[in-house]
């Protein structure tokens, strides 16, 4: 059962969610066979940034009730060195390519756009907007009328298809997915991590650090994927580009439930920590 | 060691009480030999989660104790509740194992003998490195530290340990740094292994630093995945994050500038 | 231990969330077992209307992993039958009563904490600005400069303490909880449910019916509370007010992470489902 | 019958198969004695979660089955994570029981006699029900109804049960209405007392106003608690929506316009 998605033609339904997938290096620690057995249909890099990143100290983890919650700080070689030592790599993968790229400024985000239209392996560019905006501490793709304005300026960038990463801390989301569609994204996904926090389990009585090196952090797996679902299902109804679910899907029951409520594909991330099979066992069982 | 794609199912075999400890035996007739420091992310097939807090949800790290006939050794300390649905876990139970993963230790250059100085459960791998050391040849001396007489009973999976105690209680009543500083202070001619809380290991990069001497140090942290997917369990290092999952678990201390304090097993 | 809120000295920290326990209904199942173990410090009512409202048709519930969705749909008496009928049974507990309100229009709260305003019997009023506001869809209490126009609306009618319970559905809560407090907010309260779907097990394959009655509902338990944490950490940072926190709380470990970010009270909802005394028991464990 | 105020412990004491159903035994000393038709809140003390999704959650609803020498009884059918669980108990394990709760049956008024119907594992309340109805003195004939032979078993439960089954495998082959009619058109002197799955009810009480006869029906709903707290387990009734928890489960049938599709027992 092959399945079309902004033009290309995918042999299922599962993708990763970026930034729970090294396709680099599974293949040092699983070898060849991550080529023979990949599980995703298409590939999405981790958020790529203009400029290189450390990240945030640890801890970066915490495990939640039936969640993670992560602190990762999208750690990133920087836009140059991805396009020159992972691009080659990731294409060797034999699925499409999506690069998945973040920018705190209008300015930022056009760079980056522009230097990945200009590489074929790139099949299409995912724009992480759940970044914090400088001025406002608010994630940039939280305004339907700002992130309009920037996807109006990112556009005519590119030909390849623009897929919105839209933020679920906003309160709006099917307004935010409208406005990214009436400015010309190709599609949307979502549902990227809950704002979440934990405290150090070994702090001082009556004390409140916390614990995550970067004070807070997201909230992702089986907690959230009822929040997911609720949220697919508002922007379907609002848009009529394709829909990328994500949000704690571990079966393919969780998969086609975010295909009945109207995603086109559906993207696997903390379940991949349980099982890196996961993607595939869930297209397998979708086909049943 | 490459590991093969995928989490497989192991069925315990055995399960023995070691003082305040439990050895984990799995059959694993298709899983490849581990390096001696390379670990494996282990979940139970059954109830892994459901505890208080619904935890675990993840998978959890432990190195390879042993590796023989095809079957997997763990040695491990009930400190929460991924440690303690696996302790609870009798013959015929079954895990999902993914492993064996990581960088394991390097043997010793130029004729120098090991020194392996393990604190608390942090020994586990020093028992299948000092099999692999003397097999090939190479002395093998364990310094071990332990809190307490129930947990030093482990040095009984290593051969000819000289042990130290917090309380006193077996052996040298301290820190197994001071059994270290001994030997070094004897014969410095040693690359030394390490494995243990983050002070420990410290101590001991702090100690090998100051004499000049190759230490290799096999660190822990929070994982989420163990095979470089998640970015959660990076240590600073003097060229900025490792991911401890696929740049070690083992270290060369060269590379880091002190030892995390979040970087070693619990104490 | 005695703890001071809004000019209040409560003997413990922990009260109900709104809409989880129905002390009315808990009597006839309890006898006067209930009064003599109230477990709550303080009692807040379910959320009262104008009008009165039958709430949404069944099904109502959906457990959720580690979490319940509800779509309960707000069923109530109607004020006028709360006061003379619920208000004077209430009073017996024995406890300060808050009163929890809701509203689609500034007229028809007005209206609410006007007549709450008469009452001795209640101690304080909280207002539900989790109701979507008619023209925007949105929360009512989503938009800063409008909730703060309310409040001043509302601010003038009492003097009995004015507690907002904000939505957890915003892009920014703690410049919500800003905008409360800059007209006049005796206190914040939060989180409410988040917004949350879940489809019927048993529909036709590929089809969508959604399971809850009310189309959608809202999340709650184990699953919200780092979601929880964050949101009442953020909040405290910014508003000098007291600030009541819950979502998720099961244990004092949970209620001591809410008040070390720093509230005033802990609020237990879910989880006095699984656990009737479940706030008894939490209080007796933060007071060791 | 007023429950105390709060979850407590109790112990299986017994736990039976009966075909394709469960009777779990367990002490409660200190439980007041219910009336037939209420039921408890039961979870069980470990692991009621960490299956697969993680559920169950909540507590879940039963209704007595039986209640003597301070030991409960209750029918159950293992649809679902939760009476996965509870079915998996054994002597020894503990559960939470909050009970007993709601509203029970009443006994028959002017000497009519009692028809007990009932379906699948609905038959549970019926079982107490008979018991009490036949010490009274009151005659109580009970028509069941089951999908097929391993559960029809459970009849065994009550005293000269009728019996139908789906597939014909015992007893009258289709309806267990077909044998109420037969029964209300040889003698229309009587109450009837029903619970099973929805549609069953539904016809039960279609049937009754037809003839005019009193019935009570005992619904199910999903239910978070149990104690009238979180309104979720309403159904719609002639004067709005009801509690099942609090305002039933025991409903006089002439209070519903019709049995909504999610107020009856697993068919
Ligand atoms: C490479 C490697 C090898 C290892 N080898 C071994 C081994 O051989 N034997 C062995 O016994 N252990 C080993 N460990 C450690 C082992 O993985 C941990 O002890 C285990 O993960 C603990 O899980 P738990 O659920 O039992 O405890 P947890 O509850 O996860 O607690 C463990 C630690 O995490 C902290 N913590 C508490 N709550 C949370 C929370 N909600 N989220 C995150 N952290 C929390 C605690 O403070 C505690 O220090 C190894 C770890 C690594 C990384
Ligand atoms: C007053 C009363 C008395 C009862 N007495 C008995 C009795 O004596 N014996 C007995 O066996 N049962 C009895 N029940 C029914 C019993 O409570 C349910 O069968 C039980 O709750 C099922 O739980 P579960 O976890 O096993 O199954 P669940 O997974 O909860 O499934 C049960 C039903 O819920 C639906 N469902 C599936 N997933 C979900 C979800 N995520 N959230 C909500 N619903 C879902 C399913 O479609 C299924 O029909 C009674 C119920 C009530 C209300
Ligand atoms: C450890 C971790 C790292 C992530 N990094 C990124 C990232 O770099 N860019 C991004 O857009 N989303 C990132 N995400 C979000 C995921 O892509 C996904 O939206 C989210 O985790 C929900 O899906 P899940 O519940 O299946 O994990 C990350 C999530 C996790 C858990
Ligand atoms: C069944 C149910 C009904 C609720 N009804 C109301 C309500 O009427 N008014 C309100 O402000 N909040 C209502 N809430 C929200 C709770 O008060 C609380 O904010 C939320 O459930 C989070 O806390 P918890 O995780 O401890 O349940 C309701 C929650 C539940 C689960
Ligand atoms: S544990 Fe996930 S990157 Fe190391
Ligand atoms: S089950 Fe909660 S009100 Fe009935």
């Amino acid at each position: 059962m092959s399945v079309s998605f902004c033009g290309l033609d995918l042999r299922h339904r599962v993708i990763n969610g970026s930034g729970t997938f090294d396709a680099i290096a599974a293949q040092r620690v699983f070898g060849d066979e991550l080529y023979e057995r990949f599980p995703f249909t298409a590939f999405v890099s981790k958020t790529i940034t203009l400029a290189p990143r450390e990240g945030n100290p640890p801890p970066r983890l915490w495990e939640a009730q039936a969640g993670l919650i992560n602190s990762i700080g999208l750690p990133n070689k920087g836009l140059d060195r991805y396009l020159s030592e992972d691009l080659p790599q990731l294409a060797k993968l034999g699925v499409p390519l999506f690069t998945n790229v973040m920018g705190s400024t209008a300015q930022e985000l056009s760079r980056l756009v522009e230097a990945c239209a200009q590489f074929t392996q790139i099949t299409a560019i995912e724009l992480n907007v759940s970044c914090p905006n400088v001025k406002t501490g608010l994630d940039i793709g939280a305004d339907p009328a700002q992130l309009q304005k920037l996807l109006s300026t990112l556009r005519p960038l590119t030909s390849k298809p623009l897929i919105v990463k839209l933020t679920p801390n906003a309160s709006d989301v099917p307004a935010c997915a409208q406005a990214a569609e009436s400015a010309g994204a190709d599609a949307v996904s979502l549902i990227n991590t809950l704002r979440a926090s934990a405290l150090d389990p070994r702090r001082a009585p009556r004390a409140s650090a916390r614990w995550l090196g970067g004070g807070s952090g997201g909230l992702s797996g089986a907690a959230i994927r009822p929040v997911a679902l609720a949220q697919v299902a508002a922007v379907t109804e609002r848009v009529e580009i394709p829909v990328i679910g994500m949000g704690g899907v571990q079966t393919s029951r969780h998969a086609q439930d975010l295909i009945d409520v109207g995603a086109t594909l559906v993207a696997v991330g903390t379940e991949s920590f349980r099982d890196p099979t996961a993607a595939a066992r869930i297209a397998l069982d979708l086909d049943k | 060691m490459v590991a093969p794609f995928g989490r497989r199912t192991v069925q315990i075999t055995r399960s023995d009480t070691v003082g305040a400890y439990r050895v984990l035996h799995a059959a694993d007739p298709e899983g490849p030999a581990p390096v001696a420091g390379q670990f494996a992310m282990l979940q139970s097939v059954e109830r892994w989660g459901g505890g208080e807090d619904e935890r675990p949800y993840l998978p959890r790290a432990f190195s390879y104790a042993r590796f023989a006939g095809g079957e997997a050794q763990f040695l491990l300390e009930d400190v929460g509740p991924g440690t303690n649905r696996l302790d609870e876990l009798t013959v015929g139970d079954e895990m999902w194992l993914l492993g064996p993963l990581g960088v394991g230790f390097s043997a010793p250059a130029d004729g120098r003998r090991a020194l392996l100085v393990g604190g608390g459960v942090g020994i586990a791998p020093l028992v299948i490195w000092q099999d692999t050391l003397l097999e090939q040849g190479t002395q093998a001396l364990a310094l071990l530290g332990f809190r307490d007489r129930a947990r030093a009973q482990a040095a009984e999976l290593l051969r000819d340990a000289r042990v130290a105690s917090d309380d006193g209680s077996v052996g040298h009543h301290g820190l197994v740094l001071d059994l270290l500083q001994r030997e070094l202070d004897q014969d410095a001619h040693a690359v030394v292994y390490a494995c243990g809380p983050a002070a420990m290991l410290e101590a001991v990069r702090a100690e090998c630093e100051r004499r000049k001497l190759p230490a290799q140090l096999a660190l822990e942290s929070g994982m989420a995945c163990g095979f470089g997917a998640c970015f959660g369990c990076v240590v600073p290092s003097r060229d900025g994050y490792l991911r401890v999952c696929v740049d070690g678990p083992v270290i060369d201390a060269a590379r880091l500038e002190r030892v995390d304090q979040h970087a070693g097993a619990s104490p």
